[in-house]
């Protein structure tokens, strides 16, 4: 079919929203759909005027990455004027379930949660210090990891947070607020990590390493999103688990999109992508290798 | 008559005319209400922002601070409606009262502990967002009707675009900013003081009251920009609108004004905001840019609006030769 | 003048510290209505000082101010402008980014409505600027007009909006004779309204002809009131020296012109400039006269490089020389010391130290720099050989006074040490007894066989020290006088003789 | 008239001051602050991360000092950060030597800054315009660079230049040392500063003076443009990673707050590279008290911009008037005296 389809990015922030974007590219290719593609540059009202432009240009289908949950019946609404189908990739909005089609998302509290879970079980009954990375104040996916970490260790009364700072969902930020939680509560203090990212894990075990200690053993290594990098720091064990954000919620939202334009067929309202947890058990290098392909 | 004066701005609207006429020419669809309306609508806050943005770089400073000022007042609103009852009306007050109360400290601490206009508003750029994240890190949504109601007020043309209430709120900012800064007193004494300072106050020019109004003005109109961006999200996010002090400054510029202030023209940079706009829309149109073309190619076209602006002002300047005046004496 | 009750207005005991530096110690002052005050010191008197201490544009340490007997203590210069004190500061003050009538009308712009009524302002600035014999487009940018048209519409703003006294400081300093006539006969129409008027001035013969008393200050001290109907130019001159001036007769040493140096073959700029051949010797002054506008500055500028001439070219020792910037100049020995000191001369924060070597910093290239003993010795040599009054060498040069500026600039032209030196304006804004030794500094330079071009508004000292002198009119060369022709009288008829003939559009 | 070593210490007294109080704070809330280490053979403390940490703000500071010095302003800095490490993460992982990316990155930097001058000094555009270009599309190109992916590598020699040692001290501490006293030095022994200077108070009067100011504003630029670039490599090598999307993001804000914390004036003249430095560390032991503060990241905006307006009122000449005048109040007579040093820090009133 010849289809043309909008899809507003929220930028190229880190390597995953590349892969995102890579992934979306060539899930249309595949399907000879064509694909405007807008990057909004982390901001809302970016996306809003693409969003709008495309309802202009009269594309048949939306897909909106979008950078924050509130803000969009306005906009939304248009598209559903125009009797464009919008599905969000994700991430999702505070908006009535009837102005978009569908969301493709995985569930970002429950990836924490996964990861709190780990993490109690690894660390079973030993009493234990947790430093926290936050990813970017006030962003939906740090506020998210955050409470459904809090959710997964809340039954285990040995695990604790004993400082939560955020390092900007960045590898050098990452490493460098690590590098002061190695001070001010002493290496030996912390006996686990959760980073909301990976990359920022990353720059975090480059810290340990400097201060002379091990991780993966002397302090656990928890994260989320499992790119190449992840896969890697597990297989030379100096982190321990990270839970999988996949990168193609394009091939899904295709999907529902082609069939719905064929003979309206509704998908339903959540399409939810697997929050997979991958450890040391995984063949990480296998693993590492397949997704360097997909443009992390 | 057209004056040297004036040149800038006709060339910026010169720019413009043009570029509309190409984007339209490759993709006919621009050429519509539908687009129009959005130019307008979706360009409001940055557009408030930026008339007083243009008060600020007439007078020879400069504010880093509006586009925190404009999340500042999304998140006031949006957690002071939420968590009270006072009608939006009087939440939208108190918020320009406190942010035009924030711009004129701003002005006095520049002013009276000459301190660069740079430094003060960078500091006021972080003091802003950090109490935003104060007061909520989450989004929060507004879901007050009188919003809806406000939202609701738009006028639909024949094909389709809707030209809306804040997309007016911008042009009316526009027009009395243009008289505020051509027609007044006050207007001449900004235009004095870009031309500089020192002679300026040796003219009489009240320097500190000058100073403290057009901060003032700055950051009333990052209250209202904040405002009219609750409007367009109905939200208030504490990370909304990073950068946007930039966006607003290359606006300015491209609208003619000049950078160490005396000279430019409101109107000019109404056209800034429509160039820029148009060409957010060409991009989004074609549709084939990776996310680092898209910043190359923005990088691009400023530098070829500064680059077009900066051949046609030397164009017309050369040829133009100074004449004494000095008639003689009998 | 009468000597009325009480004063327009008085000032007793001002004083002004500066880091280092007594300004003003216990200066009093009396000014009546109706006359014209002079306030005269040598370079560095506290004469600015003084006004802008009167005029809330200093914070004066101590001391009282009363207008019409009423104690005020103007705390800026919009204050003082409401109450009546009209201000032209040294330097030219006025915005170059607006237009003439933006500039005579801010503050106080006409309006209508509520609104500032373009078209009222445009008109009554063309009315007013008649007054000062002024026909030019007052909606025009200030920057489409020359200095001196600037300096007019500077005394018509002050003159406008002093109801009560009126304040030049060297208003007189970028005028020619005829600007200075005009001006005066506006001073006299002011004064006949009852206006006091404090006119500062380092030319006598303007002082004894507009002004009623002076005030000298001798290093920020009131030395003496005079009345100058009582006194002679010489009284003056040792009250405000502390000594006596000695004569010096200048004698034009003719003939004696050396080797060929630098000539100028059909040299010209479009619009600013028609095209001109000069040739300058060694040991030779050659003197540029000729009216406000007549390019004598333009000349300076296309001989330094600094500005691009588009036709021409320039030979130095009969070698054609690239002429594309400064440098270009500077390496071939040439310097030039610019007419408008405060935006082409002075760098301002700049030590005064650091202004005295620049330009033989700047020829000798960034990676050789002078030695610190070099420095010092040099700048002292000049400071004390220019007699340039300053607190210390560290001080930024713009906290000097005007003509010890002035002096400053020199001194980095002569520490260069040229073969040719083009001096625009070199008096400008200098007091009588640097003025005679600049003049007499001039000669030397010339008799050590300098080649010099100096462009001056002032004949007499052209008279004095050139042994050629060249009249411009209308940016082009009219006549070149030499010998014994060079007399103040020869030049006036030079200018005057084309002036008549051109069609007057003055409504004066 | 005081000597040289004197008026330089007189001039960095106050940021000296302030960096001690900032370092008490740090001591304050983390008693610990001051301890130092030999761990793994290498250096180990707070102390050493400020140190450490600070060194790409203090690398861009030397440049910026320079081109603020020209009463100019460098808004590329952090762009071109990103540019220079993306450069030096594709040569290592092309499978060259750590040094033909170093050179390489410095090349692309270097680059950039003549881009830059180019603009100011020929095109004659506004600085913060010019270099708004490049702050625009540098990052775009850093991405056209690493695809939009964080690019890794694991070449040992580049990694010692950010992760590394020399004798025990990490390797940026050396880097930002050494070139920001090569740059002291060079500057000093030269007239190069006072050429700089000149330019920056009076373009014009400098060009009437002979002055190359053209070539020597294009030469500033490009020295923003190498100190940009080495500070990106560090940060590339930090993380064994080109970031395109975020090194040195915003970096370029820290650096001009560092210059004028730094006491150097915006609208350029006289300018000091040391004082520029320790307004660098000023600001790392900043965002050192709000990491080891433990508050909750919700406040580090808030915190920072108390703290800094703080500094810069401190810092205010008109404070420094009112410190004065407070002082000459109390101690009496002393303001008559006409011989008080000339070298005071106070101007009257604002008189330009
Ligand atoms: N802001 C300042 N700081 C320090 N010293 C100053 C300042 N302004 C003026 N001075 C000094 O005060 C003295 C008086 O200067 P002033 O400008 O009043 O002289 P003047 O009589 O107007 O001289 P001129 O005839 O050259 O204009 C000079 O020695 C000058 O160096
Ligand atoms: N930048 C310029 N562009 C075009 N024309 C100019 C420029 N500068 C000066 N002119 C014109 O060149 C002519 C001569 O200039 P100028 O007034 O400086 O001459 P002057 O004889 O030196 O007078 P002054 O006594 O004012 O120095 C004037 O008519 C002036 O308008
Ligand atoms: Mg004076
Ligand atoms: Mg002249």
């Amino acid at each position: 079919a010849d289809l043309t389809v909008g899809f507003s990015q929220i930028g190229s922030e880190s390597g995953w929203r590349a892969a995102e974007t890579s992934v979306a590219k060539l899930e249309a290719e595949k399907r000879g759909i064509t694909l405007k593609f807008a990057d909004a540059q982390q901001k809302q009202e970016n996306q809003i005027k693409a969003i709008r432009s495309f309802i202009a240009q009269g594309v048949d289908g939306i897909f909106i990455a979008p950078v924050v949950a509130t803000g969009w019946d306005e906009v939304l609404e248009e598209a559903k004027d125009a009797d464009i189908p919008v599905l969000l990739l994700d991430r999702k909005v505070d908006a009535s379930d009837d102005l978009y089609l569908t969301s493709v998302t995985s569930d970002t509290v429950y990836e924490g949660k996964v990861a709190g879970e780990w993490l109690a079980e690894a660390v079973g009954g030993a009493e234990c210090n947790i430093v926290e990375l936050q990813g970017t104040t006030g962003s939906s996916p740090a506020i998210d990891r955050k409470n459904g970490f809090e959710q997964g260790i809340a039954g285990s009364d040995n695990l604790k947070i004993v400082r939560s700072q955020t390092g900007d969902f960045t590898r050098s930020q990452g490493k460098v607020v690590m590098e002061s939680f190695l001070k001010a509560e002493g290496g030996e203090n912390i006996c686990a990590l959760y980073a909301h990212n990976d990359d920022m894990a990353v720059g975090a075990i480059q810290a340990i390493k400097e201060a002379g200690l091990k991780p993966g053993e002397d302090i656990l290594v928890v994260a989320i999103d499992a790119v190449p990098d992840a896969h890697l720091a597990i297989a030379n064990g100096e982190m321990n688990a990270t839970i999988e954000l996949t990168p193609n919620m394009a091939g899904p939202a295709y999907d529902a999109l082609e069939k719905y334009l064929a003979d309206g067929t509704m998908p339903p309202k959540w399409i939810q992508t697997e929050s997979r947890l991958f450890t040391a058990s995984d063949d990480n290098n296998a693993i590492y290798e397949e997704k360097k392909q997909l443009g992390y | 008559m057209i004056r040297t004066t004036h040149l800038p701005l006709l060339v910026t609207l010169g720019t413009f005319v043009i570029a509309f006429a190409l984007c339209a020419w490759q993709y006919p669809a621009i050429f519509s209400t539908r687009v129009a309306a959005n130019l307008l609508t979706d360009n409001a806050f940055l557009g408030i922002a930026a008339v007083g943005m243009t008060f600020v770089i007439l007078s020879g400073g400069i504010d880093l601070s509006i586009g925190s000022v404009i999340a500042f007042t999304g998140v006031f609103l949006a957690v002071i409606l939420r968590d009270t009852n006072i009608h939006p009306l009087a939440a939208f007050a108190l918020v320009l009262v406190i942010t035009t109360a924030f711009g004129a400290a701003m002005g006095a601490v520049i002013h009276y502990l000459e301190m660069p206009a740079f430094i003060v508003t960078l500091a006021g750029m972080f003091l802003a967002r950090g109490a935003a994240y104060v007061l909520s890190t989450d989004s929060v949504p507004i879901t007050h009707e009188f919003f809806s109601t406000l939202q609701d007020i738009y006028w639909k043309a024949p094909s389709g675009g809707r030209f809306r209430l804040i997309g007016g709120v911008m042009l009316l900012t526009f027009i009395i900013g243009a008289i505020v800064a051509h027609r007044t007193k006050f207007g001449q004494n900004v235009f004095a003081m870009g031309g500089g300072a020192a002679t300026a106050r040796l003219m009489g020019v009240p320097l500190a009251s000058t100073t403290i109004r057009i901060y003032a003005i700055s950051g009333g109109l990052a209250g209202l920009s904040g405002i009219v961006f609750s409007l367009y999200t109905s939200a208030g996010y504490s990370l909304a609108t990073v950068g946007v002090e930039l966006d607003a400054i290359a606006a300015v510029v491209i609208g003619g004004t000049l950078l160490t202030g005396g000279y430019g023209f409101v109107a000019g940079t109404f056209f800034g905001i429509l160039i820029m706009g148009l060409i957010q829309t060409y991009i989004v149109f074609d549709g084939s840019l990776s996310s680092w073309w898209t910043k190359i190619v923005i990088g691009g076209l400023l530098f070829a609006f500064i680059l077009l602006q900066k051949g046609l002002t030397w164009a017309t300047r050369t040829g133009k030769r100074q004449s004494t005046g000095l008639a003689t004496p009998s | 003048m009468p000597d009325q009750p009480t004063p327009m207005l008085q000032a007793r005991g001002v004083t002004k510290y500066f880091p280092g530096t007594i300004a003003l110690d216990d200066v009093d002052i009396d000014l009546f209505g109706g006359e014209v005050h002079a306030l005269l010191g040598e370079n560095g008197a506290g004469k600015s000082t003084l006004i802008k201490c009167l005029t809330g544009a200093y914070r004066r340490d101590e001391g009282t101010i009363t207008l019409e007997g009423e104690p005020v203590s103007p705390a800026s210069t919009a204050e003082s402008l409401s109450l009546g004190i009209g201000t032209v500061y040294q330097e030219v003050n006025l915005l170059p980014n607006l237009t003439v009538a933006e500039n005579l009308f801010l503050g106080r712009q006409p309006t209508r409505f509520g609104m500032l009524s373009r078209k009222k302002m445009v008109n009554l600035a063309r009315k007013t600027l008649a007054e000062f014999g002024l026909d030019i487009d007052p909606a025009e940018p200030l920057t489409s007009y020359s200095v001196a048209v600037r300096q007019v519409v500077a005394i018509a703003r002050a003159a406008e909006m002093s109801g009560k006294v009126l304040i030049l400081d060297e208003p007189t300093a970028s005028l020619d004779r005829e600007e200075v006539q005009l001006l005066f006969s506006v001073i006299r129409k002011l004064r006949d309204r009852g206006l006091a008027i404090i006119f500062i001035t380092h030319f006598l013969d303007q002082v004894f002809e507009i002004s009623d008393r002076a005030t000298v200050l001798r290093n920020g001290q009131n030395v003496g009131m005079r009345r100058l109907a009582e006194v002679t130019q010489k009284d003056i001159v040792t009250l405000m020296l502390g000594r006596q001036l000695e004569e010096r007769i200048h004698v034009r040493s003719g003939g004696t012109a050396g080797e060929l140096l630098v000539s100028a073959d059909t040299l010209s700029k479009r619009g600013m400039i028609e095209p001109f051949s000069l040739d300058i010797h060694k040991s030779e002054v050659v003197g540029l006269a000729g009216l406000l506008g007549s390019g004598r500055t333009e000349t300076a500028n296309l001989l330094f490089g600094a500005v691009q001439s588009d036709h021409g070219d320039v030979k130095v020792k009969g070698k054609k020389i690239r002429l594309s910037n400064p440098r270009d100049a500077i390496s071939h020995g040439f310097a030039l010391c610019p007419e408008d000191r405060k935006t082409e001369g002075i760098v301002g924060e700049l030590s005064v130290r650091d202004n005295i070597i620049l330009a033989l910093q700047a020829r000798q290239g960034w990676s050789r720099p002078l030695s610190r003993s070099k420095i010092n010795e040099i700048a002292e040599h000049y400071v004390e050989a220019l007699d340039i009054r300053l607190a210390s060498l560290d001080m930024p040069i713009r906290l000097l006074s005007g003509g010890n500026q002035q002096k400053a600039l020199l001194a980095r032209w002569l520490a260069t040490d040229p073969d040719f030196l083009i001096l625009d304006e070199p008096t400008r804004g200098i007091d009588v007894g640097a003025h005679s030794e600049i003049i007499s500094l001039i000669e030397d330079l010339r008799d050590k066989g300098m080649a010099l071009l100096v462009a001056s508004s002032e004949m007499e000292e052209l008279v004095a020290y050139s042994t050629r002198v060249i009249v411009l009119k209308d940016r082009e060369q009219a006549c070149e006088l030499t010998g014994d022709d060079i007399t103040t009288a020869n030049i006036v008829h030079a200018i005057t003789d084309e002036t008549l003939e051109r069609p007057s559009n003055a409504r004066t | 008239m005081p000597g040289p070593n004197s008026s330089v210490l007189k001039r960095i007294l106050p940021q000296l001051v302030i960096l001690g109080v900032v370092l008490l704070l740090n001591f304050i809330v983390f008693p610990d602050f001051f301890r130092i280490e030999f761990k793994n053979g290498r250096l180990f403390g707070s102390l050493i991360d400020v140190l450490n940490r600070g060194a790409p703000t203090a690398l861009l500071c030397v440049g910026m000092t320079l081109v603020i010095a020209t009463k100019g302003i460098d808004l590329s800095v952090g762009a071109v950060m990103a540019i220079a490490g993306a450069t030096a993460a594709s040569l290592v992982v092309e499978g060259h030597g750590w040094f033909t990316a170093l050179l390489g990155a410095l090349a692309v930097g270097g680059l950039c800054g003549l881009w830059n001058g180019v603009l100011v000094a020929v095109i004659r555009i506004q600085p913060i315009v010019a270099t708004l270009v490049l702050m625009v599309a540098g990052r775009g190109i850093a991405q056209l660079i690493t695809e939009g992916t964080i690019l890794t590598f694991n070449n040992e020699g580049l990694v010692r230049l950010g992760a590394g040692t020399v004798a025990g001290i990490p390797t940026p501490i050396v880097i930002w040392v050494a070139l920001g006293a090569l740059a002291t030095f060079v500057i000093r022994r030269t007239a190069l500063g006072l050429l700089i200077e000149a330019i920056g108070v009076n373009e014009t009067s400098s060009r009437l003076t002979g002055i190359n100011s053209r070539v020597i504003l294009i030469c500033v630029y490009v020295m923003s443009g190498l100190c940009a670039a080495l500070a990106g490599v560090i940060v590339a090598a930090d993380i064994k990673g080109a970031d395109a999307n975020n090194a040195g993001l915003w970096l370029e804000l820290d650096a001009i707050l560092a210059v004028v914390i730094g006491g150097n004036s915006l609208l350029g003249g006289r300018f000091s590279i040391v004082a520029s430095l320790l307004g660098a560390l000023i600001i790392q032991s900043v965002n050192s008290v709000i990491l080891l503060s433990g508050m909750p990241p919700e406040f580090n905006l808030v915190i920072k911009a108390l703290l800094i307006l703080a500094i810069l009122v401190i810092q205010s000449p008109k404070i420094g008037h009112l410190v004065y005048m407070f002082r000459a109040a109390s101690g009496g007579r002393n303001i008559a005296s006409p011989t008080r040093p000339a070298a005071s820090p106070l101007v009257p009133n604002k008189d330009k």
